[in-house]
Formats: C-alpha cells, sequence, structure tokens
C-alpha cells in the first residue's frame, strides 16, 4: 500500500521536474514546481518526516513559489527569446542528465547501502516535531542560530537589493495626516469691507 | 501631550471600536426601509410617471394635434404626426413618446391646452424588445382609458393650486 | 450738419419728419407706416400690405401725431414735414391695445387647433397688446365657413375682416372673387355666389391673412409652424423661377411658401408652384428600382439595375449604331441632369439627345439663338407700353408674367394677342385677335404686311413668299400702329407657337414685326429648364453653351417619328409629355430596350420600360434652374428621397462610370455645375434673335386640333398634386368646338363624338365652345384621356359616334 | 475490508463537515446581507421565502445555471483550474479543527503548521484566476493581493506562534484543553495583543473589508474574479466564505477556548450551561467572529493598498515579536493561569 | 515496503533533471532557479531517506537547515533577478556580461 503510494507520488514527481525544465511557459514551469514540492512533501511524509513535510508546503510552497510566481507576472517576459536556443542545448543537456544519472544508479547499485538497522517504523508516541524541536535547540543550537542570521541576512540583501526610490515619488505620512487639526489648516482672517471706488 | 494621546488612542483601537458602536448602534435602529412591492412610499397627485393620453367622457380623444407638447418637450421625446381626420376636425395620425429620452419633466402636461396628455402615476413598467421603449398613440390611449378615474381624480385635487 | 440740410433742400422730393424722438427723412407722399418700416421700428398692423392698396380698416397701427387730436393710423396717414410721431407712447399704446381687445372680441381662442397658430399674426400682436384676461364675458360671432375649391381651407369665424384677401384678388389676381358683405358685426367676408375662388394666384391669400381664417386645404393640420425647417428653393414649374422656401419636417415637404424677390415674383407664387409639392409624395412613387425579367416586373438592388441598364444600352448600341439610340429628358429636370445626360447619351455615341418634347417645328433650330428668352427682364416687362403676344395663354403658362402684363396694361400699357383662342384675360386686351391654328401664319403675315405698308419698305429678303399677297385688315393696322407707337414694345410667341407645326414660320414673322416695329422680341419658354436645357447641350443639333456640334441627331419629334432602338427617358412621360403621344407609345413599344429614369412609375411605363429607376423628385436633389431671363439660380435638396431614390446626377454620374466615360466622378452636385458654368461659358449671356425666314409647308385640310396643356398638367410633378387637379382649371377630356365648326360637323352639345388623328382614335363628348375660332376643335393636351392622340396641333376628324 | 470501512468512515466524516460548511457559508451570506441592511438601516435581503431565508438558494441556482465565459485570450487551463485551487486547501484545513473535545477527523500533531500550509495555499487560487484571465484590472488585483497575504501570513504565523509558546502544542486539540476553564483562562487574555494582531491578519488574509483591495469594486471592478461567472464565480464565493469561516473557528480554537463553556468552573453559573454541549459554544463562538467580518464590512472603509503593507510589516509584525518576547517572559516566570 | 534505494533512485533521477534543467534553460534565469531548487529538492529527497532508515534525526536537522539556506538563496535570486530585469528589461543570463574581462 505504502509502497504504491510512494511509487505514484515519485511518478509524479518525476513527471513534473520534467515539466518544469521543459514547458515553454514560465507560469506553467512555476505551477509544475509546486506540484513537485507537494508530492514531495508527500514523500517525506511517507518517509516519516512530518514536521518537514508540512514546513516544505508551509515555506516552499506557500511563500517561495508565490514569489516566483509574483517576479514572473510582475516581469514583463517574452517567452519566446526565452526558449531560443532550447533545442539546440536539449542533446547536450540530456547527454549530461543522462550520463549523471547512469553514473549515480552505478554507485546506488554498486554499494551496499541498505542499512543493518532497517527502516524504522515511526513511533506514533514519539513525535516528530518534538524530537527536531529537541536535537535544534540543543546539538544543533548554534547552527540554528546561524540559519537565523542568514535568513535575516537574505532579508536584508533582497530588500536592499530591490529597495529603488524613484526621484519624484511623492509620500504620505500617514500619521502626520491623522493628527492633523482643524485649525492647521483652515485660517479665518477678519477683512474689512472695500470701500467701491467711483 | 497630544502626541502621546494619540499614540495610545491609535494604539487601542479607539477610533474603531468608536466607528464599531456607531454601527453597532444602528443595527438596532428602526428601519426606514419601504418594502417595495408590498408596500408604496406615499405619492402626490402630481406624481408624474408614464405618460396617458385620455379622453373626453363621450370617448372622443381630447388630443387636438396642437403640438405644445413636443414643442415644449426639452428631450425631445414626442413626436407627433398630425392630419384632418374626416370629420374636418384636427387629430394625430401619431403619437409617440421616447421613453428613454423622455425626462419626466412634466412640461407636456403642463402646455396641454385639453388636458389630453397627462403623466400617470404609473411608475412600474418595463419594456423587453428594442424599440417598445417608444410608445404609440393607442397604448397611451389604452393608459388614459384604464387610469382615467385617478386621473381625473387627481387633476381636480390638484386644480385649486393651478 | 450744415451740408445734410443743404442737400435736404436740394431735392424736394424728401420731408424730414420725426418718428420716437428719431428725425429721418421719407419720401414725399409715402405713408407712416413706411417711414416707420424702413427705420425698423415696429407699427402692429393687420390690413396693411406693401404690395396692396391701403384699407385702413384694423386700426391696430394707430400712433400718436403731434397736434393731431386723436391717434391717426400709420398705414394712411401721409408724411409730412415736420411731422412728429409717437409709435410707443402712452396714447398709442392705450389705443393699440384697446383696437387689440376689440379684436379679440369675437375671434376664437383656438389657437392650438388654427393651422395658424405659431405663425399668426394676430398672435404676435396680441401678446404684445392683448390683456391676459378678457372682459367680453358675452357670446362670441360665429361665422359660416366658405368653399373656396380645392386649395384653400377657411375658418371665417376667425376672420379680423382686414380685406387683405379682398384686396389681393381684386388688385393683384385681377379676380374680384371674394367681397366683404354685412355691416359692423355681421361683416362677412363672403364669394360671388358661392362661386369659389378660381384665381391661378390664389393660394396668396394663404399667406396674406394675418389669422387663420384662411389657410392651405392641402397642408391642413399636417404641421406647425415652428417645427417645420425652412429651405430656400427654385419652383420647378415655369421658366420664371419663382424664389420659394420649402417648409419641411423629418426629410418631408410639407408646404411651399413663396420667398420675396422683388425681380421675379415679388412677393407671389402660382397655385402651381404653391401645391405642387403634393405630387413627392404621390402614391406612385417608385421606392426600388425595377427590371423587367421574362415579361415579369422585378424589384430589384441599385447594383443590378444599373448593370441591366447598361446593358441594355450597349446592346443597342453595340447592334445597331449609336444613331439608333434615343434620349429624351424633360426640361423641368435639373441643369445638371441635363448636363451629364446629354454627356452620357454623346458618350454612347448618339447625338440623340432633346428635351423639346412639345415642339413641333425644327426646321429654324440651326438658326435660333442659343437659348430662347424673354428678351427683357421680368420687372422690364411691367414698363412696356405695347406687348404683342403670340399664340400664347399667358395666364397658365407663365402666372407671374401674366402679373407683370396686367401691371402694365393696368399702366395703360396696350396689350395685344393674337392667339388661336379666346383665353379669359384678367384685364382688358387693346386688341384680341382670335384665328384658327391654320390661319396663324397668314394674320401674323398681314400684321407685317401692315408694318411695311406704314413704312413704305418692300418685304425684306425671303420674307417675300411668307408674306405673300396678303391684304392687312383693320386689326392688323391696329396691331401694327400700336407697336410702332410705342418706344417700349415687346413681341412675345408662347406655347402655342412652339407647338405650332408651322413654328418656324411664326417665329420669323414675330421677329420680323418686332424689328419693323423697333419692339423687342421674346420667346416664353415654357418649362423651368427649358433655356438651361439648350445651356446644358440637351438638343440634338448643339452642344454645352449651345455650341454648334458636328453630329446633328434627331430632334425630338422625329425620335418618335422614325422610331430608334432604345431608349432612354429621363423625367418624361412621353403620352402626355410628348408633341406627338400617339407616335411615341408606338415607337416605345416596339423598341428593343427603353431605360426609364423617373420618379414615377406608371402602368403605361410598364408597359413599355425594360428598367425603372427611381430618381429623386424635386426637393430632394440639389440643382440649379435658368430662368427665362438666363438667370442661374440654384436651390439645395433638402427632403429625404423616398425609398431608395437616388439624384438624377448621381444615377447619370454611376451610368457614365458604368460605360468608362472619362470625367465621370464628380463628388457633389456644385462640382458638376462649376463644370458646366465653366463650359458655357460667355453663351450664358441672352443674345439677340435674328430670326430668318422659313418657308412652311403646313397645310391643313379640314379641322385642326387646337390642343394646349392645361396648366396643372404640365410635368410630372404638378399632374400628381391631387389638389390642383381638384381645381377647376383642369378641364374635362372632350372635344371642344364652336357652335358653327359643331353644326358643320353635326354634332350636339354633349353628343359623343369620334376623334381620329394619326391613326389613333377616341371617343369624348363635344362640348360647344364660342371662344374658339372655327374650324378648329380644342381637345386638351396631356389629360389621361388624351394622352393616345397625335400632335398637339394638327389634322384631326371629328365625327358623331 | 477493515481498510475498506475505514475509508468510508473518514468520507462519512468528510462529508459530516464539507455539506454543512457549505449551507453555513450560504447562511453566511444570508446573514452578511441582512446584517449590513441594519447597519445601514434597512431590511437586507427578506423577500425569498420567510425572512428571505431562501435567498442563499436562489442565488446558488442563479449562479449554477449561469454561464461559465471563459475570456478569448485568457489562459484557458488555469482560467479553469484556478477557482478549484482556491476552494481546495480552504477545505483541505478543516481537516485538522477540532469541533468539539475528539471531534476532529485528523488529530495530527503538526495541526498548526498544517492550518498555516494550508491557508497560505489558498493564495495561489487568486494569483492564478487573476493571471490566467488576462485582464488588467485581474493581474492588479492578483499582485495586490499576493501581496497581501504573503506579509499577513508572517504577522498572523507570528501570533500564532505565541499560542503554541503558550500552550506548548501544535496540536489544536491540546491548544483547546490547554485553555480549560472559564473565559478568563482563554489565551484571549494574556495575548490580546497577538489575538487583535491574529484577527486583523486574519481579515487580511481572506481578503475581506475593510482589506479587500484585491476586489475594490470601485477601482478594479471585482478583481481577481472580474471575468469569471456562474459556477467559477460561485467556487470564488464558497472559497473566500469558508475562509471566514475557518479564520473564525481558528480565533475560537487559539484564543476563546474552542468547545469550552465560558462559565467553567464558576459555582452557580457553570452548572448551569452544563448540559450545553461543547460543539454548540463552539458555533457561538465562530458565529461571533462571523458576525464581527460583516460588522467591519459595515464600519471600515477600505484600506488604502500601500497602508495595508504599511500596516502589515510596520505594525503587526514589531507588535507581534515584542509580545513574543513578553510571553516568553511570562512563560518563565509562570504568569497567571497560563503558564 | 519501500527501499531506501528508492529513496535514492528517485533523489538521483531528480538531480539529473535538475541539472538537465539548468543546461536546456540557459536563457531563463527564473527556471534556472527553479531548477537549482528541484537539485536541492533531490538533496533533501536523500536525507529524508537516509534520516529514516537510519533512524537518525541528525539527516532532517539537516534538511532543515538546507531549507533554510535555500530558501534565502531564492529570495535573493529573485532579488537579484528583479533588479537585472529592472536594469537590462531581460532576464537573459547571456546578458550579464559586464563583469567579463
Amino acid at each position: 500500500m505504502l509502497q504504491i503510494i510512494f511509487y505514484v507520488f515519485a511518478a509524479i514527481l518525476l513527471f513534473s521536474a520534467v515539466m518544469v525544465i521543459s514547458v515553454k511557459n514560465p507560469v506553467h514551469a512555476a505551477m509544475f514546481l509546486v506540484l513537485s514540492f507537494f508530492s514531495a512533501a508527500a514523500i517525506w511524509l511517507l518517509g516519516g518526516a512530518e514536521f518537514l513535510g508540512i514546513a516544505l508546503v508551509l515555506v516552499y510552497v506557500g511563500a517561495v513559489m508565490v514569489l516566483f510566481l509574483f517576479v514572473l507576472m510582475m516581469l514583463d517576459i517574452n517567452t519566446d527569446i526565452m526558449r531560443q536556443g532550447f533545442a539546440r542545448y536539449l542533446p547536450l543537456g540530456a547527454a549530461i542528465g543522462v550520463v549523471m544519472v547512469v553514473q549515480m544508479l552505478l554507485v546506488i547499485g554498486a554499494a551496499q547501502i541498505t542499512p543493518e538497522a532497517g527502516a524504522v517504523v515511526a513511533d506514533p508516541d514519539v513525535n516528530n516535531i518534538k524530537m527536531i524541536g529537541q536535537v535544534l535547540y540543543t546539538v544543533y543550537v548554534y547552527p540554528f542560530e546561524l540559519a537565523a542570521v542568514v535568513l535575516l541576512v537574505a532579508i536584508i540583501a533582497a530588500i536592499m537589493l530591490t529597495l529603488h526610490k524613484r526621484p519624484g515619488t511623492k509620500r504620505q505620512d500617514v500619521g502626520k495626516q491623522v493628527r492633523v487639526r482643524k485649525d492647521e489648516r483652515l485660517k479665518v482672517i477678519s477683512m474689512p469691507a472695500e470701500k467701491r471706488e467711483r | 501631550m497630544r502626541a502621546v494621546r494619540d499614540f495610545v488612542n491609535s494604539f487601542l483601537l479607539v477610533e474603531l471600536l468608536k466607528g464599531l458602536s456607531l454601527t453597532g448602534r444602528h443595527m438596532f435602529r428602526r428601519k426606514v426601509t419601504v418594502r417595495y412591492p408590498e408596500e408604496t412610499a406615499p405619492q402626490s397627485p402630481r406624481f408624474r410617471g408614464l405618460h396617458a393620453l385620455r379622453r373626453y367622457p363621450n370617448g372622443e380623444e381630447r388630443c387636438i394635434a396642437c403640438k405644445l407638447c413636443e414643442a415644449v418637450c426639452p428631450a425631445l421625446a414626442i413626436t407627433i404626426e398630425s392630419h384632418e381626420r374626416e370629420d374636418g376636425t384636427r387629430r394625430t395620425t401619431r403619437y409617440d413618446i421616447d421613453l428613454f429620452k423622455c425626462i419626466y419633466c412634466g412640461f407636456c402636461e403642463e402646455s396641454c391646452p385639453v388636458d389630453s396628455i397627462v403623466e400617470t402615476r404609473v411608475f412600474e413598467y418595463h419594456m423587453e424588445r428594442r424599440g417598445e421603449n417608444v410608445i404609440h398613440k393607442d397604448q397611451l390611449l389604452a393608459m388614459g382609458e384604464k387610469y382615467e378615474q385617478q386621473l381625473a381624480a387627481d387633476r381636480a385635487a390638484d386644480a385649486p393650486y393651478r | 450738419m450744415n451740408a445734410k440740410v443743404d442737400q435736404e433742400q436740394k431735392n424736394p422730393d424728401l420731408v424730414t419728419i420725426e418718428v420716437d424722438g428719431v428725425s429721418m427723412e421719407v419720401r414725399k407722399g409715402a405713408m407712416l407706416i413706411e417711414a416707420t418700416d424702413a427705420a425698423n421700428v415696429h407699427v402692429p398692423r393687420f390690413c396693411y400690405h406693401k404690395k396692396l392698396s391701403v384699407a385702413a380698416n384694423c386700426r391696430m397701427c394707430l400712433v400718436e401725431v403731434e397736434r393731431a387730436p386723436k391717434p391717426l393710423p400709420a398705414c394712411a396717414t401721409p408724411v409730412a414735414d415736420g411731422m412728429r410721431v409717437f409709435t410707443k407712447s402712452e396714447r398709442a399704446l392705450a389705443a393699440q391695445k384697446g383696437v387689440m381687445e376689440f379684436l379679440l372680441i369675437n375671434h376664437p381662442l383656438d389657437c392650438p387647433i388654427c393651422d395658424q397658430g405659431g405663425e399668426c399674426e394676430l398672435q404676435d400682436v396680441a401678446l404684445g397688446y392683448g390683456r391676459g384676461v378678457s372682459r367680453f364675458t358675452e357670446r362670441k360671432r360665429v361665422v359660416e365657413d366658405e368653399n373656396l375649391g380645392p386649395l384653400v381651407a377657411t375658418e371665417m369665424t376667425r376672420c379680423i375682416h382686414c380685406t387683405r384677401c379682398v384686396r389681393f384678388l381684386d388688385e393683384v389676381a385681377g379676380q374680384r372673387e371674394l367681397g366683404g358683405i354685412g355691416r359692423g358685426e355681421h361683416t362677412v367676408i363672403s364669394t360671388y355666389v358661392e362661386a369659389g375662388v378660381r384665381s391661378e394666384l390664389s393660394g396668396n391669400v394663404i399667406d396674406l391673412c394675418p389669422v387663420g381664417a384662411l389657410t392651405s386645404k392641402p397642408y391642413r393640420f399636417s404641421a406647425r409652424a415652428w417645427e417645420m425647417l425652412s429651405h430656400a428653393a427654385i419652383a420647378p414649374h415655369d421658366s420664371v423661377g419663382s424664389n420659394i422656401n420649402l417648409h419641411h419636417v423629418r426629410g418631408k415637404v410639407k408646404r411651399v411658401a413663396p420667398r420675396e424677390n422683388e425681380s421675379l415674383n415679388e412677393t407671389w407664387i402660382s397655385d402651381r408652384d404653391r401645391f405642387s409639392y403634393q405630387g413627392i409624395y404621390s402614391e406612385d412613387r417608385l421606392p426600388r428600382p425595377l427590371v423587367k425579367r421574362n415579361g415579369e416586373w422585378e424589384e430589384v438592388e441599385w447594383e443590378t439595375a444599373l448593370e441591366v441598364t447598361a446593358k441594355g444600352l450597349r446592346q443597342v448600341v453595340e447592334a445597331h449604331g449609336g444613331g439608333q439610340l434615343g434620349a429624351l429628358i424633360s426640361p423641368t429636370s435639373t441643369l445638371e441632369e441635363l448636363y451629364l445626360l446629354s454627356r452620357l447619351v454623346r458618350g454612347l455615341g448618339s447625338a440623340n439627345i432633346d428635351h423639346r418634347l412639345r415642339q413641333a417645328d425644327f426646321s429654324d433650330q440651326a438658326k435660333a439663338p442659343a437659348f430662347p428668352h424673354l428678351g427683357l427682364s421680368v420687372e422690364e416687362l411691367e414698363a412696356q407700353r405695347a406687348v404683342l403676344v403670340i399664340g400664347s395663354n399667358v395666364r397658365s403658362e407663365l402666372p407671374i408674367i401674366n402679373l407683370r402684363l396686367r401691371k402694365a396694361s393696368l399702366a395703360g400699357a396696350a396689350v395685344m394677342t393674337v392667339n388661336p383662342r379666346r383665353f379669359k384675360a384678367n384685364y382688358e386686351l387693346a386688341v384680341d385677335h382670335v384665328v384658327a391654328p391654320q390661319a396663324m401664319v397668314r394674320e401674323l403675315a398681314a400684321v407685317a404686311q401692315a408694318l411695311l405698308d406704314a413704312k413704305g419698305e418692300p418685304a425684306p429678303a425671303g420674307f417675300a413668299e411668307l408674306l405673300g399677297d396678303v391684304k392687312p385688315g383693320r386689326v392688323h393696322q391696329d396691331i401694327a400702329t400700336k407697336l410702332q407707337e410705342q418706344e417700349q414694345a415687346v413681341v412675345l410667341t408662347g406655347a402655342l407657337v412652339e407647338s405650332h407645326p408651322a413654328g418656324a414660320a411664326l417665329r420669323a414673322l414675330a421677329g420680323l414685326i418686332a424689328r419693323l416695329s423697333n419692339a423687342r422680341f421674346g420667346q416664353l419658354p415654357q418649362a423651368a429648364n427649358s433655356v438651361g436645357a439648350c445651356l446644358a447641350g440637351a438638343q440634338p443639333h448643339r452642344g454645352v453653351g449651345a455650341r454648334k456640334s458636328d453630329q446633328v441627331g434627331l430632334d425630338a419629334r422625329r425620335m418618335f417619328e422614325e422610331p430608334r432602338k432604345g431608349y432612354l427617358l429621363f423625367n418624361v412621360e412621353p403620352e402626355f409629355d410628348a408633341w406627338n403621344p400617339s407616335a411615341a407609345r408606338k415607337a416605345l413599344a416596339e423598341a428593343e430596350f427603353v431605360a426609364v429614369m423617373s420618379p414615377y412609375a406608371t402602368p403605361d411605363m410598364a408597359d413599355y420600360a425594360d428598367v425603372i429607376l427611381p430618381i429623386s423628385a424635386f426637393s430632394e436633389t440639389a440643382g440649379t434652374y435658368v430662368n427665362l431671363e438666363g438667370r442661374w439660380q440654384s436651390a439645395g435638396g433638402v427632403a429625404a428621397p423616398v425609398g431608395e431614390a437616388r439624384p438624377g446626377w448621381r444615377v447619370l454620374r454611376v451610368l457614365g462610370n458604368l460605360f468608362d466615360l472619362d470625367g465621370f466622378d464628380y463628388q457633389g452636385a456644385d462640382q458638376v455645375l462649376d463644370e458646366i458654368r465653366s463650359a458655357v461659358g460667355e453663351a450664358a449671356v441672352p443674345a439677340a434673335p435674328a430670326w430668318e425666314p422659313v418657308v412652311n409647308a403646313f397645310q391643313a385640310q379640314g379641322l385642326v386640333r387646337l390642343g394646349d396643356v392645361p396648366i396643372y398638367r404640365t410635368d410630372m410633378l404638378v399632374r400628381r398634386a391631387s389638389a390642383l387637379q381638384a381645381t377647376v382649371h383642369t378641364p374635362a377630356a372632350a372635344v371642344y368646338l364652336a357652335a358653327a365648326t359643331a353644326a358643320a360637323v353635326g354634332v350636339r352639345e354633349g353628343q359623343q363624338v369620334r376623334v381620329r388623328q394619326d391613326g389613333a382614335s377616341l371617343e369624348l363628348p363635344a362640348v360647344i365652345d364660342d371662344s374658339i375660332p372655327a374650324d378648329c376643335v380644342w381637345i386638351p393636351a396631356a389629360l389621361e384621356e388624351t394622352g393616345v392622340l397625335g400632335p398637339m396641333q394638327g389634322e384631326v376628324t371629328v365625327e358623331a359616334a | 475490508m477493515a481498510e475498506l470501512t475505514e475509508l468510508l468512515w473518514i468520507v462519512a466524516k468528510i462529508g459530516a463537515i464539507i455539506g454543512p460548511l457549505i449551507i453555513a457559508v450560504a447562511y453566511m451570506t444570508y446573514a452578511e446581507r441582512r446584517i449590513l441592511g441594519w447597519i445601514q438601516d434597512r431590511h437586507g435581503c427578506n423577500t425569498v421565502g420567510p425572512f428571505g431565508l431562501l435567498q442563499p438558494f436562489a442565488d446558488v441556482f442563479k449562479l449554477l445555471l449561469k454561464e461559465v465565459t471563459v475570456p478569448a485570450s485568457a489562459n484557458k487551463f488555469l482560467f479553469v483550474v484556478a477557482p478549484m485551487l482556491a476552494l481546495m486547501p480552504a477545505l483541505a484545513a478543516w481537516a485538522v479543527i477540532p469541533f468539539a473535545d475528539g471531534w476532529v477527523l485528523a488529530d495530527i500533531n503538526a495541526g498548526l503548521l498544517y492550518i498555516l500550509a494550508m491557508t497560505s495555499l489558498g493564495v495561489y487560487g487568486i494569483i492564478l484566476a487573476g493571471w490566467a484571465s488576462n485582464s488588467k484590472y485581474a493581474l492588479l488585483s492578483t499582485m495586490r493581493s499576493g501581496a497581501q497575504v504573503i506579509s499577513y501570513e508572517i504577522a498572523m504565523g507570528f501570533a500564532l506562534v505565541g499560542v503554541l509558546m503558550t500552550a506548548g502544542s501544535l496540536n489544536l486539540s491540546d491548544i483547546v484543553n490547554a485553555q480549560a476553564g472559564a473565559f478568563w483562562n482563554w489565551y484571549w487574555l494574556p495575548l490580546l495583543p497577538l489575538f487583535v494582531v491574529y484577527w486583523i491578519s486574519g481579515v487580511a488574509e481572506t481578503n475581506r473589508a475593510p482589506f479587500d483591495v484585491a476586489e475594490g469594486e470601485s477601482e478594479i471592478v471585482a478583481g481577481f474574479h472580474v471575468e469569471y461567472s456562474g459556477s467559477a464565480f460561485a467556487l470564488f464565493f464558497l472559497a473566500e466564505y469558508m475562509n471566514m469561516i475557518l479564520i473564525s473557528a481558528l480565533a475560537t480554537i487559539m484564543f476563546f477556548g474552542g468547545w469550552y463553556s465560558p462559565f467553567t468552573g464558576i459555582p452557580v453559573l457553570g452548572p448551569m450551561f452544563d448540559w450545553v454541549p461543547g460543539i454548540v459554544w463552539f458555533l457561538l463562538k465562530t458565529a461571533f467572529f462571523l458576525f464581527c467580518y460583516v460588522w467591519f464590512r459595515g464600519t471600515f472603509p477600505r484600506y488604502r493598498y500601500d497602508q495595508i503593507m504599511r500596516l502589515g510589516w510596520k505594525v503587526l509584525i514589531p507588535v507581534t515579536v515584542v509580545w513574543l518576547v513578553v510571553v516568553a517572559v511570562f512563560h518563565i516566570t509562570g504568569f497567571g493561569p497560563w503558564y | 515496503m519501500i527501499e531506501l534505494s528508492d529513496y535514492l533512485y528517485l533523489g538521483a533521477l531528480l538531480f539529473s533533471l535538475g541539472v538537465a534543467g539548468i543546461f536546456l534553460n540557459r536563457k531563463n534565469a527564473i527556471v534556472l532557479l527553479m531548477s537549482i531548487e528541484l537539485i536541492l529538492l533531490s538533496v533533501n529527497i536523500n536525507f529524508i531517506g537516509f534520516s529514516y532508515y537510519l533512524n537518525d534525526i541528525a539527516g532532517q536537522v539537516f534538511v532543515f537547515f538546507i531549507l533554510t539556506v535555500a530558501a534565502a538563496e531564492s529570495a535573493i535570486g529573485l532579488a537579484i533577478l528583479v533588479v537585472l530585469f529592472r536594469n537590462r528589461g531581460s532576464i537573459d543570463v547571456a546578458d550579464v556580461s559586464s563583469m567579463k574581462g
């Protein structure tokens, strides 16, 4: 049963990965990438990585890919130009891909990596999230903090890269607007009535 | 001091709560809506709705094709063609009102020397096809016949102020 | 200032008066109202009209004159030097308001149903001078309506007794047909013993009537003054080219009103010009092109119809040569149409094009002037002291010209006629010489001989044979003397000379008479564009600008008498318009291909035509008319064409393109006109005629038919004006003959007689009419019934049926 | 065999959740129209059926019978798929919601994470709908809503982090149970700023007034679903209201003690309401939040887009971060009955 | 029963696809980024597989860090892309040549 589910998701994953690199429209490619993340998340769940599976969906599908789509839609990309050279690179790309597959399969096939412990059926009582948390905040606490710093740097870097002040843009201070009072805007002056000439 | 007050106010969402309380209060107010198909708002005898052409009590159509309504109509909604009827009287052969052009100002009614073209209290009407927006003489006369009682009563009620 | 005073003193014909504090100079003897009108000071009036005598019976124009004991009517008060007039003073206004109140006592307030509403002088004046509420509570008087015939509707209760209508018919139309009877409140305007109004100018009373008492019957209740748009146009029925305004609503002509032009029609127009618009909307207007296929008529698209026309004409030309194509165009068509048709026909290799449909004798055409014309201006006609009218019923042919002749006559001119019938004139004729048509040549020769005798000269070269051995009688000498005596004299020939079989001889003799008596010579062209057609080249022997053409084609008469294979008819109904309808019918019936361009489709057309193209009628197309003085007058198309009818010039332009002729790509009628103008050039100026004698072979044995065209049967449009047809001016189809002739033939009044002419025969009742000379019968032309007969003037046999 | 029965049971449970949910959406629209009417001194829909109760069905029939038009230049496949993508996560999230004690389809440990993941997926429907429509308005709306949803997801996630810090669990049932007791035991009190932030973010997440710039009828006519009609539009509608209900239910679970009576443990009042099943309390609380949605819509004018972004990034996120520190301090000090 | 080798084969195939994608989409930087995501995903699959079969949570921790770094990478990558597009009007990596010697 689980095997069937695994193969189904694996097939979807591979198919969508192929589509990601071959479809014409980048938006479609992004959507296929979303699909592949989904199937990967499912496979991770099968592999007992509950937290990571959901986190993958949450972070990648929910945020990163939205960002991708966002950029794709914002940039007016000429898809025809993008496709130039696809046919030219196809033999090379395919060849390299095939060579790598063969190499790796040879490695995997040759090495006897079936662990003696064998597959561990996840203990339902053991909370995967708790386990990760315990390890993260104890053994890996410094890498964890480092990762946080990396993310912070990434945020700042991304903002700094894209922040661009156009000259002549008018900005407003909302708080100031809200706080404004009548007597700051309206001045009542009294004027003597003018005498009519003639 | 004011800045502090403003900050506290905005932090505690005072303005938002004020707004919510206002709408919350209105939720329980008496509703002013007239439930239209069942209830109707009162109408004045001077109500200006769909047009009608009236007849005299003896059945003779009032309209004498003087075309004053056509001339006074600010929206050019009225089109009249006239001729001499067999008995030598001046009558319309065509009396069309384009309801899309009409602005229901009531000038036609006011200009009519024989109280023929009038505006009824009917405001619920519709068209289903193109071209039905132009109503013809027979339709107008039929309207007049249908609502004659009310029309006469309305004219009588309004007579002292004319 | 001083210089001005000097000027005044120098001119003894002017007096100085002061109106409302403004001093002005006025012609001595003028009425006060003329002075105020000239100074744009408005004085209300009803009975005063500048073209009519002063009646001063409405009293509306009361003004205050200094030192006068009471207000004086401005229309009947001659100006005097130093007069001080106040038109807006309290006293004047009080007087005017009083008069207004009196007028409104009996005037019904039925403006909403009154046709005059919106253009009523009483309404306008009441707005300024009337009271809001009437103090008169008694019953208003009611007056029975008069039946004035099919043209003028009456509502006599509305009459305010200004007597403009009475004075117009009496003074201008010359027919005392209305008058006021009764006194005071019982005054009514009435006809003489229920006789109706029969004047050919009766429609003008509609314009004159300041209230809604006299209105137009055909127009009655069909529109309102304020909704109509007015466009200037030219009347298309006679060669005067009266100026008119077309009043139209939503693309439909509702009525016709005169446009003031002192040099042509003054402020009047004839009933024919006024009511003919009815014909535009006649029931036999053709909405879509018709093509005959296997004997059946089919409505087709324009494109198809034009292709069929082009194909048919091309086949005729290719199979039989250009000479076998004949084109006839009505002289009522516009100049542009005449020009384009002549270009089209000539482009097809044919010179057979003519507009002189009712002319009988073409033998002098090569020597005739460029175009027929009056020889003087219409205004000058009034000043003539002696006028000789030959073969013309001027009153019916050209009512406006008759008006001028009447004015001349009233001023003391001797108006003489030599006519084949005693036509009723509305003024006194110095000589009214009535001779049978076959005697016309001899009689004119006698007049010429009388002139020669008086001068002691021999007959000029060539005329000897024509003059022969005539002995002038007393009447001839009378005519000769009167013509000779007066310096301002004119000899005019009319329609009956045109349709006379010996027309050339008559014209030559008339020309001789004019020359010998030092009078001017003029022709009365009949149709609106008879002159224009000659200029546009719509005749077989002359091209544009009446220039001699290399190829001389057949004239209108020979085109039918020597049948062609193909015909192109433009605005023509040969059964009414041709000189010889029976020959025309025969020729058309035998032709291979007949294309008709006409606004109307008649059963007769259905018989002979192969394709009928609906062209727009008068008022629907822009066009130019050249009148009998040679005056070019243009008017735009204002009414929307009925159905899919298209302007004639456009149809001709497309046809020209279909034949691949050069220069047929006009964008507008004005471009055509510009081209005609430059092509005609100096030929547009009328030249003095130099008629040469032509001996004519017209020798009638026995009876001769005299067939003039009744006033309301002259052209397509007017023949379809139903109100005009209902008047007394369209005679019944009958054989009219003098009692003596009747006795000789052996028929009694009312008896059916058989008329045979040119192979055609017809049974008609006989009517004894002593205005017709002996040896001649009058059978009106252009009637439904007589459209089968032969020549308008020619031999005829009449016998009891 | 046993697997099959289990599967059937699961399907039955799903049906038992989704069926009433769709009915709830229908009556949510009805309630919204009535309440908005009352706020605006009118009656709202009251004609179809008694009190207008059949109005939602009339609307549903209308929408289902209408033609689904696909613009000629649209990306056909994505255009059709987008409404389904919008609805799917809105439905899927309900799998982990505990309606009452033990009444939950899948009582998974990472429940809260799952919810966050699902809510973050809803934006795909909107983005694809807007992009596939090939319309200016739709694309503008897509941009707005994409940025808005991502921004407020952060604030909302942080706010919920406060809850899980306090409860010490990602499992929703555990979170509710951690709040067992009377209403002052619930987390709204200690986490009041987080609750406010969560609620505002929730309103923004669902693109509801006053954060409905994605629809923006007055400027971009209807935003991402401007080209949609008939049942395709109905799916968007369904998804939007489903999300509203979800956010309300989450608010109940996270901050208002889920299925617990507000009077639990109060001497007299508590036993008086003992007989009331937990789900009733749950539904009542959820209904109150739904009412708040409508109330807000009837009260607040639409935010300008830049104001929305400013609020999300510059106000809500700092507030949550600060309060997370405060919560951590409370946690260490064992403050009140909550820690 | 799912074997560890299944995970490894899957990872290998995915990795090759990612590499091939980089070769195939030389013109389109955004698909390049996606291909990199694929490669990282394949690595993560391997980690998960090993973690599962070796019963060692450390593999998942690694995945966690890789996810973190990958997210940061794609954020910065996209930011660079936006700036690139803003300056060049194109996202063709071949256009990024101003630093060539």
